[in-house]
């Protein structure tokens, strides 16, 4: 039986169990190789579920959606080893309730799915843990790197570049399972810390503090890169991120729903080599 | 360039450390040169990286930020917070291609008057090498300037 | 008589154009983005693009644009005003959708009170359309009942030839006919074969759907909770539309001088209608959405006899949720029947 | 397409500069500012336009805009009168300015009260506390020809004795032999000393019974008033075609363009401020 097929059968038993209220995975898209979220409340409608390579989405965010789990009832939900570790970040920073999610993960290749072991979040260490001792994706990693190797001028070039496309949609805000702050410091006037005009100047501000506020709690998934209309390549600065916490304080974020948030905890001896 | 370059350099610092050693170099007469507009905080752990960003945006040639050494904070672990988000912001603005080199971090006590002083003199020096900074003016200009289509 | 504009004279045309005081735009591919920027030789043009990224719109409307600068003294205030740059300007290659687009918003532009931003610069411009051969899976003109070679908004029109040698010129406007006047020497007059437009299946009932938005009962209908429940509200189907036109102001300054802009805003983001007070009358994204869809098939219509959509298919095809204008009116067409 | 533009100018987004001559505080949070245009011009665009009901944005260069009713009647058009709570950044920088600062000012917009259709009218103002301000530009308007109309009745409620707001005119007019003013305050927000009515304005208005012959009423305050309060008009046997109120929404450009007081098929900024409650009835409700 392949993967849909057990999951849609999950999904099914789930919801007719009553165990789940709502099953969010994803459904069939605009065009043969798009797949889109779909939210699944009844068992007959389950044969709607997809899964397959296409299935890139980080499904997480909409589990913090207003209200959603405030009956304390469970939700069921497709999600890849990314999603998990949002699910995670999200637990640890009491976003919801880790118990209250009942996983159907999977594991995304070339062409195919496999599924992944578990239902609670707690379930995936070992698949975690080896997420952590994998190299990341060597096409990223080399970008990054020959961004790195460019004199400061040439990156400030080619950023400077890169965020004058950027119109202020907020897509890879809104697309994110980390950015769920009800008022983002975009939205706040009093004071305006970030200029909401989109010109190169506003555009930078906005990019560097979405990348702070996401930096150390970033699982990349890639949602925000895939939903910028302008293909600005957000990935990149999210996985130079990623490294520095990795490098600095051993930190992967969603390892697991107890742990600490890098930039909300500290040691007494964290490097400070630059600090006089 | 006839005359000589002033950088204009903003020190963020905490009020319990930094500035009481800012205001011992003041009593003991120490001299350190006028470049710095000091703002006072209650802590580094109060020090929000946009202080950062605002103050290179707005003119800034240089900033400094200072406050109690590891395990001195008044309120016991503010600059160890300040200290991981300052590695991390650190790494930001380097991949964006924000020079580093303008942005001086440093733990200065109430009783480091001397230490104070010193940096802000090798600071501003630095600075003034450094020319002033102007990465953002072609930015500030297309904010200032009429669509040009 | 028929005149074909022959692409490999393009670089002559822009050359004459230039010469003639006209800026001269088009279709580009820079830095992973397809939108219409400034040219210099044909060869920096794409044309074999079905459809930017970026609209035209933002050529006529900016996503941000200083309006004044306002220096404050003591005893006056002195505003000086931004205003267009005041060329006459050519874009070349725009799609008809694109170009009917702005047709669509002049009355809204104009209504009473005149937006001497919009105005200034669609007075100035020559939008020079090529019909479209090809479409994707998105596009939508027929469904609004326009087509791939719909006049509307457009001062010339081009069809291309078969073969990709030309385009067949068509004149709509005075506007159009001044500017191709100053090339009319390097247009030729052998007859070729037009190549057939493209052919864009119907998606949804325009008629039914319109019926049915504007049934008071279907406003609180569960339809629209159902519809947009993955909307993640982002602004990128407003602000990749040619036809939204929401704006907001912000000053960026300080007490003392600084500038008031317009910046494009979104019906789509929750702030876009909240009151000081805390009280938002949309304050969900299903209410959201509602508003964009009425607004656009309902009251828009209502107001200036034109659908505010031109079907150029942009929501659907950039979404990150893979929603739409397209999927909701086929969703409506198929709840009315 | 008109080429209107109400303030004179070429662009319609370019505002007009006031100065602040009276700062006054009316309630804990609310203050009332009286304005002057400096450009004869612009004030003389102002007095060609202006009505009852039409609204403007005021604003601080730096801040931002802010939209609020015009106060002041139309019978009075040598000054500019708002009064608005202080909430927002606007609000805010408005509220600190001083006698003497300078303003800016775009209007007047929208529609109008159409005051002379009152003509030989009894007239019922019923309005619940920030929102006096607009009920106050009618009264004035009509007391200045006080002989035009019949009956006046005025019921004002606010949450407690100090949001009450135009306190000086409020004795002025319960001093008037000529009106009739029914003062309320919420349950618990009655002062030691307050003489007049308690209860919610509803039930006020219910129990004061004003004859709906021949009269108008002019209704405004917030939503949540606005509803009860029709039911009760309903009650009194008053048409919906005969009830005015003002309806408020956010706004950033006020000529119909910006698209955020879209209601329905109507621009708040446009077609409104002002609207009979049958007018209202037939927006979408729960956009309001």
């Amino acid at each position: 039986m392949s993967i849909q097929e057990q999951y849609r059968k999950k999904a099914a038993e789930l919801l007719s169990s009553g165990e789940v209220k709502l099953v969010i995975g994803y459904g069939a898209g605009t065009t043969p190789d798009r797949r889109r979220p779909l939210f699944v409340r009844s068992a007959d409608e389950t044969s709607k579920l997809h899964l397959d390579a296409a299935c890139e989405a980080n499904l997480s965010g909409y589990l913090v959606t207003e209200g959603l789990l405030a009956d304390r009832k469970k939700v069921g939900i497709f999600l890849g080893p990314e999603g998990i570790r949002s699910v995670n970040i999200l637990a640890s920073e009491s976003q919801l309730d880790p118990d209250q999610i009942v996983i159907m993960g999977f594991n995304r290749e070339a062409e195919s799915v496999s599924a992944l072991e578990g239902s609670n979040v707690r379930d995936f260490p070992a698949m975690l843990a080896a997420l952590k001792e994998q190299a990341p994706g060597a096409g990223e990693q080399a970008l990054v790197e020959r961004i790195e190797n460019m004199t400061p001028e040439e990156r400030f070039t080619f950023w400077q570049a890169e965020f004058e496309k950027c119109i202020k949609c907020y897509a890879c805000r809104q697309v994110c399972p980390m950015c769920y702050c009800r008022r983002c410091i975009v939205d706040n006037n009093q004071p305006q810390w970030v200029q909401t005009s989109s010109h190169t100047l506003g555009n930078f501000e906005w990019n560097l503090v979405r990348a702070f506020h996401l930096s150390g709690r970033c699982v990349e998934c890639g949602g925000c890169d895939r939903a910028c209309p302008v293909n600005i390549p957000l990935r990149l600065i999210n996985r130079r991120m990623a490294m520095e916490v990795l490098d600095a304080y051993d930190h992967f974020s969603g390892m697991s729903p107890d742990q600490e948030t890098v930039l909300a905890s500290f040691k007494k001896d964290d490097p400070e080599t630059f600090i006089l | 360039m006839n005359e000589q370059f002033e950088p204009k350099i903003v020190a963020f610092v905490c009020t319990y450390c930094t500035y009481a050693g800012a205001d011992l170099a003041g009593t003991s007469r120490l001299k350190y040169p006028p470049n710095v507009r000091i703002v006072r905080l209650p802590c580094t752990g109060r020090i929000s990286p946009m202080f950062i960003l605002k103050a290179l945006q707005k003119g800034a040639d240089g900033v400094l930020v200072s406050g109690c050494h590891p395990g001195d904070c008044h309120f016991t672990s503010g600059n160890f917070h300040a200290r991981r988000r300052w590695t991390v912001f650190r790494a930001l603005l380097n991949f964006t291609g924000i020079p580093l080199d303008r942005i001086r971090f440093s733990w200065i006590s109430a009783a480091e008057g001397v230490k104070f002083a010193e940096l802000i003199s090798s600071l501003t020096d630095d600075i003034r090498k450094l020319g002033p900074f102007e990465q953002y003016k072609a930015m500030i200009h297309e904010t200032e300037t009429p669509v040009s289509l | 008589m028929i005149q074909i504009l022959l692409r490999d004279k393009l670089d002559d045309c822009i050359t004459r154009w230039h010469a003639a005081g006209y800026d001269v735009i088009g279709p580009q591919k820079n830095n992973n983005v397809t939108r219409f920027a400034p040219v210099e030789k044909a060869s920096e043009l794409d044309l074999e693009i079905i459809l930017t990224d970026r609209t035209v719109k933002e050529l006529f409307f900016p996503q941000t644009e200083p309006m004044f600068r306002y220096r404050i003294g003591k005893q006056a205030i002195d505003t000086e005003e931004y205003l267009p740059p005041g060329r006459k300007r050519i874009i070349f290659g725009s799609r008809p959708c694109d170009a009917s687009a702005m047709a669509i918003d002049d009355p809204l532009f104009g209504w009473d009170f005149k937006d001497t931003y919009w105005f200034q610069r669609r007075n100035e411009t020559v939008m020079v359309t090529i019909a479209c051969t090809e479409s994707d899976d998105f596009c939508m003109c027929t469904s609004l009942k326009l087509a791939p070679d719909s006049p509307l908004g457009s001062d010339i029109m081009l069809r291309p030839v078969a073969g990709g040698k030309g385009w067949h010129v068509e004149l709509l406007s005075e506007r159009g006919r001044e500017a191709f006047d100053r090339i009319e020497a390097l247009l030729d007059d052998s007859a070729a074969e037009k190549e057939p437009i493209a052919n864009v299946p119907k998606r949804f009932d325009l008629d039914v759907c319109r019926e049915w938005l504007a049934d008071p009962e279907n406003f609180e209908s569960h339809f629209w909770k159902e519809i947009s429940i993955r909307c993640i509200g982002c602004g990128t189907c407003t602000f990749l539309c040619p036809t939204c036109h929401c704006f907001d102001f912000q000053d960026e300054g300080d007490t003392y001088s600084g500038i008031r802009r317009k910046n494009w805003d979104s019906c789509s983001f929750a702030l876009f209608t909240m009151h000081t007070s805390g009280h938002n009358p949309r304050s969900t994204q299903s209410s959201r959405w509602r508003q964009r869809i009425m607004h656009k098939f309902n009251y828009f219509p209502g107001k200036f006899s034109m659908n505010s959509c031109s079907g150029c298919g942009r929501c659907s095809r950039q979404c990150p949720v893979d929603m739409g204008i397209t999927e909701t009116l086929q969703e409506i067409t198929k709840t009315a029947k | 397409m008109t080429e209107k533009t109400n303030n004179g100018r070429q662009n319609i987004y370019k505002p007009a500069i006031m100065k602040i001559v009276d700062k006054r505080d009316e309630a804990p949070g609310v203050k009332t500012l009286r304005l002057e245009f400096l450009d004869p011009l612009d004030h003389e665009m102002f007095r060609l336009h202006y009505r009852t009901g039409m609204f403007g944005l005021y604003g601080i260069f730096g801040e931002g805009e802010s939209t609020f009713c015009v106060a002041s009647p139309e019978t009075r058009k040598e000054y500019i009168e708002c009064t608005f709570r202080q909430s927002g950044r606007v609000t805010s920088s408005l509220a600190n300015s001083e006698i003497g600062d300078l303003v800016t000012y775009r209007g007047p917009y929208g529609n109008r009260f159409p005051i002379e259709e009152f003509y030989g009218k009894n007239l019922l103002f019923i309005a619940g506390g920030i929102a006096l301000p607009p009920t106050r530009s009618v009264i004035w308007s009509c007391l200045d020809q006080r002989e035009k109309f019949g009956k006046v009745t005025i019921v004002y409620g606010a949450r407690t004795v100090a949001d009450l707001v135009y306190k000086h005119e409020l004795e002025e007019w319960q001093n008037r032999s000529d009106i009739d003013l029914v003062l309320t305050v919420d349950p618990g927000g009655e002062s030691p000393d307050w003489q007049h009515h308690v209860g919610f304005v509803p039930t006020v208005l219910e129990e004061a019974a004003p004859s709906p012959d021949n009269c108008i009423a002019v209704l405004c305050g917030p939503p949540i008033m606005i509803k009860f309060t029709l039911i009760s008009l309903r009650k009194l046997g008053f048409q919906e075609e005969n009830v005015y109120t003002t309806l408020e929404n956010r706004m950033k450009c006020g000529v119909g363009k910006c698209g955020r007081c879209n209601v329905g098929s109507v621009y708040i900024c446009k077609e409104g401020p002002v609207f009979t409650a049958a007018e209202v009835s037939k927006m979408p409700q729960s956009d309001l």
